[in-house]
């Protein structure tokens, strides 16, 4: 036993009869210091053995002279009693408990090969001339060996096991849908197609012979990787405080001194006071008439957003439903609603270490939105004062594509279908009166138009101006414009598609009483049927007769509905235009660029050669296999990145170019155009489903103030079950 | 000749740690790696004649009608105008005129799809190699290379907690039926596919399967084959 | 059979095998195959009977074969109950060595047997095969006779063609059309009426009697036409009447006279409910009643009909109403209306629409309202009414439908003359108006007369190809009286 | 000596079926008697690839373009190269194909041929002469008979049948029959079932006023007599009382099930159960006292034994192989006509009023006459005898002295005429141009056959792995001999 510990074990003794803690600890450190000399020396060996018990090796970074049995000793007893985390800016328990150890401890030595104390497993050796360390253990059959890169906390680094999303996971599957509209279909059949992978995921487990409960050194990669998060932060505290190990402090100052020292500092405690005097009384002040205005706009947001959100009735569409611009609107409001609350989170991220990895995404979010929006409002700007500066050019331009492809192109379209188009057999009479009908029809709406024409200029003034809110804005109010402006057409096709399911379900019906059959309507089904005569020849002919004008009706439907089509594919561009602006991931891929590991995507574990390492070592004489592995952050995907994208297309995609569509399509019911939730569900990704109440805020707010005053840092994860964990030798014992 | 059937070569430093790679790469040898590197030699030469071919089509067409040409030569190395200088001597030299007749007689319909084409082809890598690494008490990393010169190699780690079951199944794949190695992780709808652009043989199938439950889990439970349904 | 026990048959019964038969090789050995090929291909069931008789050739042999067996195996399977499951079971006890066989190989699955399975008996192998099993051979009057209906119904078609030309040709006026037409309609309902006036007064309810005489003849009538006419689902029908008793066919007769009295222009109704005098005043009333409804609605839609195809091309148009008569013509069904008691109005109503179709499009053409109403009219009189009252009327008077029939003929004939050939224009020495349509009668009815029995003989010559295998296997055709699920 | 067998067929689980449980169920009785058997289908909707039923039945559900009620669309060609992969990978001996409609087997038959294995065909259906479809079926039935080494029927009028269809030598036509799992089809109340239905009392003595239930099992199709059954059931209700009707089953036909329902008001006499599953007919059938089966072809009639063994009193119409199946005093027969249908009906009924028919008894007996291991005996001769290791005299009981003159028999039973010019001959026999056209189609397959050996070489296929058979029979039967010993 260390005749040291013995000393203190009755100086111990002895200090507790006289009840000196203070003179107990004060020899103990004396003695100690007389003992050691060469802190330089130790304090290299105490990184690398601290660096060693990170149950990864990492390369440490100078060599080690002098070997010392009982260094590793008082290393030990260092950390027990905590000397090596003096004055860390964070508790270290916090980093216990992230990494689920109750303490630390020394696990081996680095190079010092020749010592062998009982208490310690591990021998590193490093050097130039082997390029990888050389780990040899007594008690270890093989060894496994993975090296890392420390990520550096400061600069956001970390590694994690699954990517980081860059949404907002909060969102619950939309299962928001009208009753038997076509999105409810749709997620009818996904959620019975997912029922059905289940089924099969639950059949393949009974297929597993024998099931292996995992081992805790298994369950505790995800603490590992914590670990790895950890090291580099506290390799630096390590490394400040590892010139304490053992030094005496300084003993308490004579009265004298004391007062040559207060002399000697009263100007300093001058400034101190005017300065504690500003925090404590002008600072406050401002930042609460801050925080109060804040809560006003907050206060207003809220009245709009109700004002936005308002409906009749539940499956009633709500007013950011039908225009994008109050959808813009309502987006920004939110936004404007939700950034306090990530401020709050990024600033409690301020009160603990830097390697707690949890809050990084928010970071990324927040950063992001915010650069969005500054974006979106330079390219505003710009937008904007273009626009302003030559409105009535810009306004007649679009005045006369406006009355050249609304009116114009249609009015010829609808003539030449009147007289026998590309020679298609149309019904002169029935085409005439169709076409005159909708001419007729048009001419209204073209007065109309003209009429507004004055009126114009003023309107691409106002969203020349609101533009100034940000590019997004006259965007939105350019679609709600175009969708106005189109009323007619949609009228329009609207009428012709009625018509054309009416004659079309008719001729279905005649077709089965051409065949002699009926179609039961209580049964579904199809009976045989047999009509009298007067029902057979009246059936016949009138069969004959819609037969024959089906032609023009379907002629006319198509004009609409491609023009139909064509109008909600603009929109659809026009919308994926403000998805861009409102959401482009442009803070992840400047990261991406800059630094690859901020945006983590997975770990990779690459094997290295080692044949070449293997008799380096003469003095063991047989070393145990070891296999060197390099571990590796995968940087996130592109495709990771523009997930929400690539989603948003598969919707629009399975939206407009399903049967179902197309089935309407043909037999003329009405297509109806995709769900704004759907649509905007990107742009919402980035904001919580259910937005904090304007208490919720103030209290945030407040407490806010008071976690930055008193600096209380805010544990989460308090789950860790503290087992003494030993490193990641894979030993057999 | 440059590739092989798929073969399989298991690397095991430790009893811990196993890589598998299967690969259709033969094994190096001299005139292998020439021919290799003769390959590639041939393989840019044809990407930049093709590129040299596009870029007098370009200088051809009348978007390249506004800039200057940089007949003179720019006094500092390292400037754009220098590069324009180098891009200018290719196509005044002689395979740069030739590009410009072919540029000339063909079309840009043709022309641009065709070398588009000839690119992609030029960027596919001769070999594939897939590998599967497994880390006792770590987890399974499956990894194959890319098909072109431009993606690297996707890998994928499975923690061993989420490794429900490692199984050899057989399927249907064209005209035959295939026996692989698949990986049933927890929580997720599809199985993971070893190996899955080339499918090795039953031998290396079963070598690997019986190798990798040896080392995932303590070996002596290495039962019968398993071929399940999935 | 365990093929344990094969073996031991095999010894006991080797050397007593006769030379094999010649036939069996016949059907079997490759070599002889080319000549094997012309009897099997032209007549297979034969063939199989044939390979059938080889065994049968070598009957002793298998005979001995079999009394072998018996010597080695045995309990009788003739009377198959539970003491003969008995002995069976006990012979499969002891297979070995088990004495008395007295086994006669009977057709029964149930009974285990001490035969080898792929054992065929000669004597019950094939023997419910029969060929061409109800093959009367058509005599050369009855098919004539038959072929009536269907020159009626052609001719029908050809009169409605040949009145549109006219119309189109301004050579007829539409109102005497469709005044004939109309006249004619009026006549035949009168007459109609008149005979289920006839029919009701004896008989308070309509079904359950009928005349026999008639019956045999229109048996042979409709077994010749569904003959003749082999689309549609008609065999069913007649095998079924011809191979079941008189009792179901006279149900089929019965039920036949309440369909065809009341043919589809009335609402049907059970009949026997109310009396038979307000059944015909409804009868007659729900009749003008459609009358008039048709009438208005063509006088309607007249107007629309004639710009209907004023933009399609004429040829199209002519192809059209081609394809659509055709369609009427094979469509149409040509039975005498006991058959027709099940599936009937599905083709009925097809040709029928078919031609109204073909018929609307075609008065499409015409210039003015007036000739597209009456051509519609006239159409709906020709295909719609009037193959019901020729139907009724072939059951009624036998004398009756042949006058009609050559009626038909010499108007269409004429008809044809009278558009194909330019008469009455003063050319020619002999040259009178109607010479063009003397001349289309006297070819036309000629060619027809031919044609009738051109294709009667063609049938008769037919029928020796005629090779129909009727065995236990075949699905068997139910007999089912239709009260219940009749429409 | 254990053969590796393939099954082929279109029909197989998880569509129900007589055809589909037949195959199953002789297979997994091959298996316990140590072949080693797969089954070759197409795939259904979500079943494809490859699976393993009990004691390891290999299914292969091969994806292939669905038809018409689950039979694939007939490419004579196209199933060549997985069948041979198939074949190959499982080292099969003996293709076995079922069912004459079903194209996958034929091809296989005709491919197997070319492959130079053993193919036997059992039909399951009779087919007429009359109509146009049935005609095409023969022709190309007649093609893959031409050249098979054995077929099997399941009745005698199947046999009669399948030798006219495809002029075939009877005497490679075998009769074996299905068969039931009698344990599946026990009745309510049986002594050698204590284990279900403790409380019975058994009602098996029926007073002249006790309601008589009649089952009716079966698809509702044209062949299977709904119509029949439409026509009757109205009035056997009407003659007499106290008698109720089970119909399940679904098809076509059950539309005109319903309207007469409606026509005639009877729903409180008739329930429609619509269909059920194969395992659940047992609970049906006990549920009544007569089943009736009013079809108008049936090759064996497996219901009807179900239905016997079940101990129901059996109704059924006279046609096909049904007189052969069950003895008479289990059955009333009945000709396909609606009055006789009737009568039969009533005649049953009568007598069960009157305790004439000991129904308690038909469990023990159907077991007695049906075991499915005797089917698998039976057909495992047959696999001897084409193979070879039955002689020729043993399997067809024949003189082998003047074996010139049946090797043409024994050609046309292939036990060793793989030569492809003796197939052609034998195709050539088919018919004037259908000979032609089979021979081209024959030279055909044959070519790529070769095409295939060299596209993908036989030693590029890796051979499958076995289902590890549990070892315990050949011990089982070693220790018998040395106890007999």
């Amino acid at each position: 036993m260390h005749p040291f510990s013995v000393l203190t074990l009755a100086i111990f003794v002895a200090g507790y009869i006289t009840a000196r803690w203070d003179l107990v600890t004060r020899l103990y450190e004396l003695a100690v210091f007389a003992w050691d000399h060469g802190v330089v020396a130790r304090t290299a060996k105490g990184f690398a053995i601290l660096s060693l018990f990170f149950f990864l090796f990492i390369i440490p970074v100078e060599r080690l002279a002098s070997r010392e049995t009982d260094l590793a000793l008082s290393v030990e007893n260092a950390l027990k009693v905590g000397t090596l985390f003096r004055n860390s800016s964070h508790p270290i328990a916090r980093i216990y408990e992230l990494c689920g150890q109750p303490s630390m401890h020394v696990l081996g030595l680095s190079n010092s090969a020749h010592v062998d104390v009982e208490v310690l497993q591990i021998h590193a050796a490093t050097g130039q001339q082997l390029r990888m360390p050389q780990i040899s253990c007594a008690r270890a059959s093989t060894i496994q060996i993975t090296m890392y890169e420390r990520p550096i906390p400061n600069r956001m680094q970390y590694i994690s096991l699954n990517p980081i999303s860059l949404a907002l996971g909060d969102k619950a599957e939309m299962a928001t849908h009208a009753p038997g509209s076509v999105e409810a279909e749709e997620e009818k059949e996904e959620r019975k197609k997912q029922e059905k992978t289940r089924a099969l995921v639950e059949k393949l487990k009974l297929h597993t012979v024998a099931q292996h409960p995992p081992s805790h050194k298994e369950r505790a990669l995800p603490k590992i990787v914590n670990q790895v998060n950890c090291s580099w932060e506290l390799q630096q505290i390590l490394q400040k405080n590892i010139s304490l190990v053992g030094r005496r402090s300084r003993r308490s100052l004579s009265v004298s001194e004391r007062v040559v020292e207060s002399a000697t500092s009263m100007r300093d405690f001058l400034i101190m006071a005017i300065w504690h005097l500003i925090t404590l009384y002008i600072y406050p002040v401002i930042r609460r008439g801050f925080i109060i205005t804040l809560l006003c706009h907050r206060v207003a947001a809220e009245a709009f957003l109700i004002v936005l959100e308002w409906r009749a009735k539940p499956e009633y569409a709500a007013l950011k439903d039908v225009s994008a611009t109050a959808q813009q609107v309502e987006i920004r409001l939110q936004q404007f609603c939700y950034w306090p609350m990530q401020y709050i989170t990024l600033r409690k991220r301020k009160d603990d270490w830097e390697s707690i990895t949890t809050s990084h995404p928010d970071y990324i979010r927040f950063y992001n939105s915010l650069w969005l929006v500054a974006n979106d409002v330079i390219i505003g700007i710009a937008l904007g004062s273009y626009i302003i500066d030559n409105s009535t050019w810009v306004a007649e331009s679009i005045g006369k594509i406006l009355s050249l492809y609304s009116v114009a192109a249609l009015q010829r379209t609808i003539s030449w279908l009147m007289r026998w188009p590309a020679g298609l057999k149309l019904n002169t009479e029935l085409a005439a009166f169709l076409g005159d009908l909708f001419l007729w029809v048009i001419d209204h709406w073209s007065g109309l138009v003209e009429a507004l024409q004055p009126y114009l200029p003023h309107l691409i003034w106002f969203i020349g101006f609101s533009s100034f809110a940000g590019a997004s804005m006259p965007i939105a109010l350019f679609s709600d414009l175009v969708s106005i402006l189109t009323i007619h057409i949609y009228s329009f096709y609207m009428a012709s598609a009625r018509i054309f399911n009416w004659q079309y379900t008719i001729l279905l019906s005649l077709f089965q009483l051409f065949r002699g059959k009926k179609h039961n309507v209580l049964r579904k089904r199809i009976d045989s049927c047999d009509y009298d005569l007067d029902q057979l020849l009246l059936g016949t002919i009138l069969f004959t007769l819609l037969f024959f004008l089906l032609p023009t009706v379907i002629v006319f439907y198509l004009t609409f509905a491609c023009s139909r089509m064509a109008i909600i594919s603009l929109k659809a561009v026009l919308d994926t235009l403000l998805a861009c602006l409102n959401h482009f991931p442009l803070f992840a891929l400047m990261l991406r660029i800059k630094d690859s590991q901020r945006l983590p995507g997975g770990i990779r574990f690459e094997l290295k050669d080692t044949q070449q390492y293997s008799s380096t070592n003469p003095s063991s004489p047989t070393p145990p296999p070891t296999s060197y592995i390099y571990l590796k952050s995968v940087p996130l995907t592109f495709r990771a990145m523009f997930h929400q994208y690539f989603q948003l297309g598969h919707r629009i995609r399975k939206h407009y170019l399903s049967p179902h569509v197309l089935l309407c399509l043909a037999t003329g019911k009405f297509v109806p155009p995709i769900h704004r939730k759907n649509l905007y569900s990107l742009q919402y990704s980035m904001l919580p489903a259910q937005r904090a109440g304007i208490m919720e805020m103030w209290n945030a707010l407040t407490t806010n103030t008071s976690t930055t005053k008193e600096k209380k840092p805010v544990y989460e994860n308090r789950g860790f079950s503290g087992r003494r964990f030993n490193g990641h030798l894979s030993g057999r014992r | 000749m440059l590739t092989t059937a798929p073969h399989l070569r298991t690397r095991r430093p430790s009893p811990t740690t196993v890589e598998y790679t299967v690969s259709t790469s033969p094994t190096l040898t001299l005139p292998l790696r020439l021919l290799l590197i003769t390959t590639i030699i041939f393989r840019v030469l044809i990407g930049w004649s093709v590129l040299l071919i596009l870029y007098s089509k370009y200088l051809l067409s009348n978007l390249a009608a506004a800039t200057s040409t940089h007949n003179v030569q720019p006094e500092t190395i390292v400037s754009i105008d220098y590069l324009y200088y180098i891009l200018h001597l290719l196509h005044t030299s002689k395979p740069g005129q030739f590009a410009t007749t072919l540029a000339a007689l063909t079309p840009p319909t043709l022309l641009i799809p065709l070398s588009l084409v000839l690119l992609h082809i030029l960027l596919q890598r001769p070999h594939t190699t897939e590998t599967l690494l497994v880390l006792r008490g770590l987890g399974i990393q499956t990894s194959s290379s890319s098909a072109s010169y431009l993606s690297s190699a996707t890998t994928r780690f499975i923690p061993t907690e989420k490794v429900q079951d490692i199984l050899v199944n057989e399927a249907f794949r064209g005209f035959e039926v295939r026996y692989y190695l698949v990986v049933v992780v927890e929580g997720e709808d599809d199985v993971v596919v070893v190996f899955p652009r080339l499918l090795p043989r039953r031998k290396v199938v079963e070598s690997v399967w019986r190798g990798v439950r040896g080392c995932l889990w303590e070996e002596g439970r290495v039962g019968g084959l398993s071929a399940k349904g999935g | 059979m365990v093929p344990s026990q094969a073996p031991s048959i095999s010894t006991t019964t080797k050397p007593k095998y006769p030379p094999a038969p010649t036939l069996t090789r016949s059907t079997t050995l490759p070599t002889h195959a080319p000549q094997a090929a012309p009897n099997r291909t032209l007549l297979a069931p034969e063939d199989a009977i044939y390979q059938g008789s080889p065994p049968r050739k070598q009957s002793p042999a298998v005979k001995k074969l079999h009394h072998d067996l018996r010597m080695t195996n045995g309990s009788n399977g003739l009377e198959g109950n539970a003491p003969v499951l008995q002995r069976g079971r006990g012979k499969s006890r002891n297979r070995s060595g088990s004495r008395k066989r007295k086994v006669k190989w009977s057709k029964l699955l149930w009974l285990k047997q001490s035969y080898p399975d792929n054992y065929t008996d000669q004597a019950t192998f094939l023997e419910k095969l029969q060929r061409n099993p109800r093959l009367q051979p058509y005599d050369f009057w009855p098919l004539v006779a038959d072929s009536t209906v269907i020159v009626q119904h052609v001719c029908s078609v050809v009169i409605f063609t040949v009145c549109f030309i006219g119309i189109v040709q301004d050579r007829i006026s539409p109102v005497a059309v469709v005044g004939c037409g109309s006249i004619a309609t009026v006549i035949g309902w009168l007459l109609w009426d008149w005979w289920i006036g006839q029919d009701d007064l004896p008989k308070p309810l309509p079904h359950r009697i009928l005349p026999a005489a008639p019956y045999d003849s229109k048996v042979s009538a409709a077994s010749s036409t569904s003959n003749l006419g082999q689309h549609g689902p008609k065999p069913s029908s007649l095998v079924a009447r011809h191979s079941h008793s008189a009792s179901a066919s006279s149900i089929y007769s019965a039920t036949s006279q309440m369909t065809s009295q009341s043919p589809r222009l009335i609402p049907s109704f059970p009949p026997g409910t109310s009396a038979a005098l307000s059944q015909r005043t409804s009868l007659r009333l729900s009749t003008i009643k459609s009358a008039v409804l048709i009438y208005f609605v063509l006088l309607g839609l007249s107007p629309i009909l004639k710009s209907l195809t004023k933009s399609t091309t004429d040829d199209s148009i002519w192809a059209m109403s081609f394809v659509l008569f055709a369609i009427n013509i094979f469509f149409f069904d040509y039975k005498t209306p006991e058959i027709s008691a099940g599936i009937k109005n599905i083709p009925a109503s097809l040709s029928t629409n078919a031609a109204l179709m073909a018929s609307t499009v075609l008065a499409s053409r015409l210039p003015s309202t007036g000739q597209v109403f009456s051509l519609t009219l006239f159409s709906i009189e020709v295909f719609g009414l009037f193959p019901v009252f020729r139907r009724y009327a072939k059951q009624r008077t036998w004398r009756g439908h042949l006058t009609l029939t050559c009626l038909l003929i010499v108007g269409a004939s004429g008809g044809v003359g009278l558009c194909l050939g330019h008469g009455g224009d003063g050319e020619g020495i002999l040259d009178f108006p109607w010479k063009a349509g003397l001349t289309g009668v006297v070819i036309g009815s000629i060619s027809t007369c031919l044609a009738m029995g051109g294709c009667s003989w063609w049938l008769i010559g037919l029928q020796k190809y005629k090779n129909e295998i009727h065995g236990p296997w075949d699905a068997a055709r139910p007999i089912i009286r239709r009260q219940w699920d009749d429409y | 000596m254990p053969y590796n067998i393939a099954m082929v067929s279109d029909f197989f689980f998880p569509q129900p079926g007589g055809v589909e449980s037949h195959i199953y169920q002789l297979s997994s009785k091959l298996i316990d008697r140590g072949h080693k058997v797969i089954i070759i289908t197409h795939a259904y909707e979500d079943r494809t690839g490859i699976r393993y039923l009990t004691n390891g039945l290999k299914v292969y559900h091969v994806p292939f373009f669905v038809m018409y009620r689950a039979s694939t669309f007939p490419t004579v060609f196209s199933f060549f190269p997985i069948f041979r992969n198939i074949a190959i990978r499982e080292e099969i001996q003996i293709v076995h194909g079922h069912g004459s409609m079903s194209p996958f087997c034929h091809e296989a038959i005709l491919h197997g041929r070319t492959m130079g294995l053993r193919t036997v065909f059992t039909d399951h259906s009779l087919f007429g002469f009359a109509d146009a479809g049935s005609i095409l079926t023969n022709k190309l039935l007649k093609f893959t008979m031409s050249d098979v080494d054995h077929v099997i029927c399941v009745s005698h009028t199947c046999k009669e049948n399948t030798v006219l269809r495809a002029s075939l030598d009877p005497l490679m036509v075998s009769v074996i029959p299905n068969a039931v799992v009698a344990e599946n089809f026990r009745p309510l109340y049986h002594p050698s079932y204590p284990s279900d239905f403790s409380t019975t009392s058994l009602p098996q003595h029926l007073g002249p006023h006790d309601t008589i239930t009649i089952v009716v099992i079966s698809r509702l199709f044209y062949n299977k007599g709904t119509d029949l059954l439409v026509a009757a059931l109205p009035r056997i209700l009407a003659n007499n009382a106290n008698v109720r009707f089970i119909i399940a089953g679904s098809g076509p036909k059950a539309i005109d099930l319903e309207q007469m329902l409606e026509r005639n008001v009877l729903h409180d006499r008739v329930e429609l159960l619509g269909p059920v599953r194969h395992e659940e007919v047992r609970d049906v059938m006990v549920r009544g006292h007569i089943y009736l089966h009013p079809s108008l072809t049936e090759a064996f009639g497996t219901v009807i034994v179900e239905a016997a063994s079940c101990g129901l009193y059996v109704v059924c119409t006279q046609v096909g192989g049904i007189p052969e199946v069950l003895p008479g005093h289990m059955t009333v027969f009945a000709k396909p006509e609606e009055d006789d249908l009737v009568a039969a009906t009533g005649r049953a009924i009568a007598e069960l009023r009157a305790n004439k028919v000991r129904t308690g008894d038909f469990h023990d007996q159907v077991k007695k006459m049906y075991s499915w291991t005797d089917v698998a005996k039976r057909t495992e001769r047959v696999y001897d005898g084409i193979s070879g290791a039955l002689s020729e005299a043993d399997f067809y009981g024949y003189e082998a002295a003047d074996a010139a003159s049946w090797s043409a028999t024994r050609g046309r039973a292939g036990v060793q005429s793989f030569a492809l010019i003796d197939r052609l001959k034998r195709y050539y026999g088919c018919g004037i141009w259908a000979g032609k056209l089979f021979c081209l189609c024959a030279v055909i397959d044959y070519i790529i056959f070769l095409l295939l050996e060299l596209w993908a070489p036989r030693d590029a296929i890796d051979i499958a792995r076995n289902w590890p058979k549990k070892v315990k029979q050949e011990n089982l039967t070693a220790d018998d001999s040395s106890f007999r010993r």
